[in-house]
């Protein structure tokens, strides 16, 4: 192994109310890829944002290939060859798709930007992410999540960085764009680039990284320069604190009668008429590739988009919910994938967030909020996921990633219903809380509710469903029971014939 | 585990006090929040005392009361239109509009119930009007108002024929001056408006989908807001009470003038924004709304009261309303740090 | 056809009664004499440019102005001569480039210093009318110092309270930040609450409106209609609401000036002009008519407003 | 793979066309998107010219053009401003100001060149510190601008003591007047506005930088713009730029006058918002900015030649502009749907 190149120094990051980052040093080395990890709220995205010249730090100082760094601004940074992919979407969507490629860096010739220059450095980048089939004009806007994802990643790749930093970026790609990043990392440490990769997917650590350093709480707990004598639960147990045997912990149950019947449900994104049935106390899951059409399939039933066809008949009857708060009130709700434009409001409490839709239980007389009921289920669910939070009245926009998609959850969880539909639930969710969540969902479903799951995490669908749906470009294949349902037979079905 | 502990900790804390104080810390904090600014008008409000002869006297408090209940009045809609991340430059408008209407109602008809109503009703539809475009379009409401500013002022003058409509039944001028424990109606139409829009922001469920609204419609409406309904019932009751203060104004000073409060609505939006109200939507307090109103009265007042000359008096505004933004920005800025 | 004569008639707040009414009044003479009357408004120097331009796209030979600064006298003047137009003025006089009054621009209109002069005559008569000592009477002096016409006018009427012997020292400023009823009543309030030691008020500014702010303002502070005089200028819709209410308020009166007339007779000046007929004179200066709640329907119908 | 051979089939049909002409299906697409407007135009021009009697003369034509400078040259850094997703109330204060400032120093020193330089200056200086309030302390630029309005107008009414100020250098007038191709120095002002702003925005990193800023301040911060700079530079072009425009009016009125262009910036504002500029910031076409502009002021000086009346100029003022952006949210809906 090389000289260290990055090193980081006594770095400590502190908010109000929170110690974000307490006294962390540890150092990566060039040609490496190393893992961070670490629950929900450790401080990951943070010592990122350190590296970035984002966040400043209280105390410490970042070391590149032998010179002390401490970064005023995200320019000065770039200027160290510093590139960081960022947990959420930093695309500016009216641009095109190789104006944000090299944003920041636009190519000029005599004043004026050089457009062939820009437009053949974007198809080249985009030839190399895997994405040939996205034309370098066309706006942002009009990409899907993946896709915006593949950009962002781009956008580091063409700064050409020395080090290269990966904030959880499978959470929103498809299993084909993975299998790109994967290469795409693997290239970089054959490049000898530092390359420093939040997941928490343990998969993918045991697959592609080289080092792997955890936090917990803000606190530096170990580094492993190698993976040998390292496994699956050591590392569990170091990020959590706790032993975890099995993160899904199926609990089978006898399920009732369809509470939801979709026949023939056709709309934007659902190509082919789509029909499925969810019974009482089942979960049921639904895969595919990112851009499969599942969210739209089920906005199409929660009443968000309007169907051009099919019919939709819950506990018997026929329903046409024209918008969610329709399908919310009859006993059907969903909690949307896109946390920051669909979910959270981001400058209001964490209590607000949650109480949003079910104050309407607690209200007295329909009018006046219960600020007690408000409160206590708060807290509750703050306690139940664990929701690392200063308190309830917390802005939740200064929360981890992962804490935010927790109170998100929370605020369907509290819902008093009878079909929940959830996208992509775990989506950057750390593995204690995840089996939390799941145990929950479980809970659900013994008291006789559904659960309809869309995730693009196949060994999620396959170990916490009763039956998977699993659609393909717009369609819906088939619906695969769970004794069926292996990783092999789910991902063929999903993948294009 | 620490976060369990953590956790524990903190929410034993906070359970401790008995349920019965449970609103109590939020209201306590809430005063924090809204503190600095309101140390900000005390402080004002003790130098002008002290400095300016005059100022601390029964009537000229009375006096300044009664010349902010136009803005204030206005200004406890205009705090939910902004809460809501929407703005509405119609208001000025909507005042001149109603204020004819009511004048040239009542005189017909000779019914002062008839035209009040009349007035009121002018400035629901307004409002609904501008509510039905933003929320069923989605057109920026700044220009959507902007084009109702127009073409309301167009109503009043055409309602009027341009000239100062005279009021032929007395009894219509009571409405402006008949007065309750020292005080006049336009002033308790203000105190009214101050708490039942502070009681429908903070302690309903209405108010807080108008602040979830503002923070991230679609993210409402996915949570089952009825965000379209709720932005033209937020845009109506700016029309009701722009439309009530217009037949007040026009109650007491004895004639429906259409060309009336040109840059109204500029100095509403400041007395919300110096109050803390956020253009973005998503915040608004009611308490800061009312300081924002009383300091914005107290300098003019004072600078009635010290006889500024008027061009200064253009320098005083503009830099009040920058120096309070300014503080507000470092309020927040500090309390990131912090 | 060749010989239609169109003029135009620009004005500087078209939304004003004052300016509905001269504009009126040209077109009906225009109905009645054969001509055409443009009538466009002109708020500023370039809406003023703009309307002359707009005014040669239509043929016309002439237009009638009231601009919204005399200052703009050479430049308005100038454009006129280039496209070959005739201009007379009415209401506010061009000035030239060393402030004097443009002798060559015909000017019909009432000079903003004397009538406010008529008003002070009138307030001062008045006081003497109600039997109380000068001294004693405190003035509330609405002021708009943004606009020069209502500076001329204020000062012709402090002047004029002057000479009759009015206390200098009671004179009370109370700037206003519109020319509209509420903005005066605004002004108002807290000079009146800082001089609560004054039994006696009078009250006078630029225009009706803003006088009725200050009027509403001392009924506030509960002087009596006894206690008050104010008198406004223009006479319009504003005053005779005034004027039409039950009971006296303290809004004694207002020199109403016939708009009517003044509409007329310059545009009949200037038709005069274009069809060959001589040059109207220099100035013509016209004088306002106090107007009470006694006489004000008789004064009204004899101005024709 | 099926994706991957999609994805081959579509990069081989966007090489084929060739090297040459590779900017070429963008500017179409451009055309495309603001066509709609365009053709509004191209109908609203035919329209007006055979309805209306001497619309379609070249004294007509020239007059309109004129009529449209003020507005028309400063929307071109408006357009800018609100690119960035800001706004600027302070426009018109900048212009009287300005031509103030212009006029007193012209005057006081006898040279035109330092009149007109101050005059610049001036309005740079109040831009760039409008653009240092909203970046360095993030203050909403609409409070901003708006102190920032009420100040400037004070110091134009101080400068000025409250009354026009009369130029005494002759050579001043000739700014205004001296005419080339039939055209006066503000047409061409505004014609090279027009062309400079539209390829500041259209081919230069910096213009692409404010629409990314506009569109996402904080992604275009971590790509390392440098977004405060930006800002700052934006706004300080929109000072000069009303700065040269204050300069110029005040050559062609003769005189300096501190009431001038009251409510200008909400017509500049609404040319911009007509030209389909996002009031949210991030699109912006100076097409588009240059077609809203035209179609004001041919609605405009229809309306004089057709001698309607002014109350039911505000209708037709305020109609139009709802209009225009509702057709704006019909055309973008239908896209999105299509
Ligand atoms: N801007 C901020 N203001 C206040 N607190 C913050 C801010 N940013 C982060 N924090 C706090 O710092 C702590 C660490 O957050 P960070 O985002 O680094 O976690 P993370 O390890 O990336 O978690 P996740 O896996 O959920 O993304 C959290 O408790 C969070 O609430
Ligand atoms: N309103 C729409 N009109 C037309 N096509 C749409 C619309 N919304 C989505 N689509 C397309 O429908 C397809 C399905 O998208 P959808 O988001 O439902 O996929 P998904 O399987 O849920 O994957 P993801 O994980 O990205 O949500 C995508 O190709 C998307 O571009
Ligand atoms: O503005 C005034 C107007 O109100 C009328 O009095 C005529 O003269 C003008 O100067
Ligand atoms: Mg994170
Ligand atoms: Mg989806």
């Amino acid at each position: 192994m090389s000289e260290s190149y990055l090193r980081f120094d006594g770095i400590s990051v502190e908010f109000p109310g929170v110690r974000a980052l307490d006294n962390v040093s540890f150092e990566a080395h060039a040609g490496e890829v190393h893992a961070l990890m670490g629950e929900n709220g450790a401080g990951k995205s943070t010592l990122l944002k350190v590296l970035s010249g984002v966040n400043k730090v209280t105390a410490g100082a970042l070391w590149i290939n032998g010179e002390r760094h401490v970064f005023a601004n995200e320019r000065e940074a770039l200027a160290q060859g510093i590139a960081i992919i960022y947990q959420e979407l930093t695309l500016s969507p009216n641009l095109s798709v190789a104006e944000n490629l090299l944003l920041g860096q636009l190519p000029q010739k005599n004043g004026f930007i050089d457009r062939r220059t820009m437009r053949e450095s974007a198809i080249s980048v985009l030839r190399d992410l895997g994405e040939q089939g996205i034309d370098p004009a066309t706006k942002v806007r009009d990409l899907s999540i993946g896709q915006q994802q593949m950009i962002e990643i781009g956008r580091a790749l063409l700064r050409n960085a020395r080090i290269i930093a990966f904030d959880e970026p499978t959470s929103s790609l498809s299993v084909q764009e993975i299998r790109n990043l994967k290469r795409i990392v693997q290239r970089l440490r054959d490049e000898g680039k530092v390359v420093l990769y939040v997941t928490h997917r343990m998969d993918e650590v045991f697959e592609m990284c080289d080092a792997i350093t955890v936090f917990r709480d803000g606190k530096h707990i170990s580094t492993h320069p190698t993976l040998e004598h390292i496994d699956h639960d050591l590392l569990v147990s170091e990020m959590v604190g706790r032993e975890i045997a099995d993160v899904y912990g199926y609990r089978s149950r006898e399920h009732g009668g369809a509470v939801l019947e979709v026949k023939d449900l056709k709309g934007p994104g659902v190509r082919v008429p789509a029909s499925f049935e969810v019974r009482q106390g089942e979960v049921f899951g639904l895969f595919g590739l990112v851009g499969a059409g599942r969210s739209e399939l089920l906005r199409l039933v929660c009443g968000a988009v309007s169907a051009e066809e099919g019919a939709v008949h819950f506990k018997g009857e026929a329903c046409q919910f024209a918008s969610p708060r329709e399908a919310i009130y009859a006993g059907i709700a969903m909690c949307p994938e896109d946390r920051k434009s669909q979910g959270i409001f981001a400058i209001a409490s964490v209590a607000d967030n949650i109480n949003i839709s079910c104050r309407r239980f607690f209200s007295r007389w329909k009018v006046f909020r219960n600020a007690t009921r408000e409160k206590d289920n708060a807290q509750d669910y703050i306690r139940r996921l664990r929701i690392k939070t200063p308190g309830p009245e917390t802005r939740i926009g200064t929360l981890s990633g992962g804490n935010q998609q927790k109170a998100i959850l929370a605020r369907w969880l509290s819902e008093d219903i009878d079909v929940f539909v959830m996208d992509e639930p775990t989506r950057g969710i750390d593995v204690g809380a995840r089996r939390d969540i799941y145990s929950l969902l479980y809970d659900l479903a013994e008291q006789g509710k559904s659960v309809v799951v869309i995730s693009s995490d196949l060994a999620e669908v396959s170990s916490i469903c009763d039956r998977i749906g699993v659609m393909r470009d717009g369609e819906m294949v088939d619906i695969v029971p769970r004794d069926q349902a292996t990783p092999e037979r789910l991902l063929g079905l999903a993948l294009p014939a | 585990m620490a976060t369990e502990k953590l956790a524990q900790a903190q929410s034993s804390a906070e359970f401790a006090p008995g349920k019965g104080r449970v609103g109590l810390p939020k209201a306590i904090r809430t005063l924090m929040d809204t503190s600095g600014l309101i140390a900000i008008f005390i402080l004002l409000f003790i130098g002008l005392s002290v400095a300016v002869p005059d100022f601390l006297t029964g009537r000229n408090i009375v006096g300044l009361l009664l010349s902010v209940t136009l803005i204030g009045t206005i200004a406890t809609t205009m705090m939910l239109v902004l809460a809501l991340g929407e703005v509405d430059l119609s208001v000025a408008s909507i005042v001149a509009f109603t204020g004819v209407v009511a004048a040239v109602i009542t005189s017909s008809s000779g019914s002062v119930f008839i035209g009040v109503a009349a007035g009121i009703a002018a400035g629901a539809a307004v409002g609904a009007f501008n509510g039905f475009v933003v929320a069923r379009f989605g057109v920026n409401s700044l220009i959507a108002t902007l084009a109702a500013m127009e073409f309301v002022r167009g109503l009043a003058y055409i309602t009027s024929g341009g000239d100062a409509v005279m009021i032929t039944v007395p009894a219509f001028f009571d409405l402006g001056s008949a007065s309750f424990l020292g005080l006049t109606v336009p002033v308790w139409t203000m105190i009214f408006c101050f708490i039942i829009f502070g009681i429908l922001l903070n302690v309903t469920a209405f108010g807080r989908n108008v602040l979830a609204t503002g923070g991230n419609a679609e993210a409402a409406n996915l949570a089952g807001v009825n965000v379209r309904r709720l932005k033209v019932t937020v845009f109506a009751l700016q029309g009701i009470v722009a439309g009530i203060a217009g037949v007040l104004l026009t109650s007491r000073m004895g004639l429906g003038d259409p060309n009336t409060s040109l840059g109204l609505e500029l100095a509403v939006i400041s007395a919300c924004v110096l109050g803390g109200v956020s253009l973005s939507g998503g915040v608004a307090s009611i308490t800061g709304v009312l300081v924002g109103v009383l300091i914005m009265g107290c300098v003019q007042n004072a600078m009635g009261l010290l006889n500024v000359p008027t061009f200064y008096q253009y320098l005083v505004r503009g830099a009040i309303l920058l120096l309070a933004v300014l503080f507000d920005r470092w309020k927040q800025s500090r309390r990131t740090r912090a | 056809a060749q010989d239609d004569v169109t003029i135009g008639f620009i004005v500087k707040k078209p939304e004003q009664a004052w300016f509905i009414n001269e504009q009126q009044a040209a077109t009906e003479l225009g109905e009645k004499n054969g001509f055409e009357v443009v009538k466009l408004s002109g708020v500023d120097g370039q809406e003023v440019l703009s309307a002359i331009d707009n005014l040669h796209s239509q043929g016309a030979q002439g237009f009638v102005i009231c601009p919204p600064d005399v200052r703009l006298g050479p430049v308005i003047k100038r454009r006129a001569e280039q496209y070959d137009m005739k201009v007379v003025t009415v209401d506010d006089r061009f000035l030239n480039s060393d402030g004097e009054p443009m002798q060559d621009v015909p000017h019909l209109g009432m000079s903003g210093y004397k009538i406010g002069q008529q008003v002070g005559n009138a307030i001062a008569k008045e006081i003497e009318a109600r039997g109380w000592n000068m001294e004693d009477v405190a003035a509330l002096r609405i002021t708009n110092y943004e606009l020069p016409t209502a500076k001329e006018r204020t000062d012709g009427a402090t002047d004029a309270l002057l000479d009759a012997g009015f206390n200098k020292a009671n004179i009370f400023d109370a700037p206003q930040q519109n020319t509209d009823t509420s903005s005066a009543f605004a002004a108002a309030s807290p000079v009146l609450s800082k001089r609560g030691n004054f039994k006696h008020w009078v009250i006078y500014a630029l225009n009706e409106e803003s006088v009725l702010g200050g009027v509403r303002a001392s009924e506030q502070y509960g002087l009596a209609p006894e206690d008050v005089i104010g008198v406004g200028i223009n006479g319009s819709g504003a005053a005779f609401a005034e004027f039409s209410r039950e009971n006296p308020t303290g809004f004694f009166g207002t020199v109403a000036v016939s708009s009517t007339m003044h509409g007329r007779d310059s545009a009949e000046n200037l038709y005069t002009w274009i069809t060959g007929g001589d040059k109207p004179p220099a100035n013509t200066e016209t004088a306002g008519t106090l107007m009470t709640r006694d006489n004000w329907q008789q004064v009204r119908e004899e101005l024709d407003l």
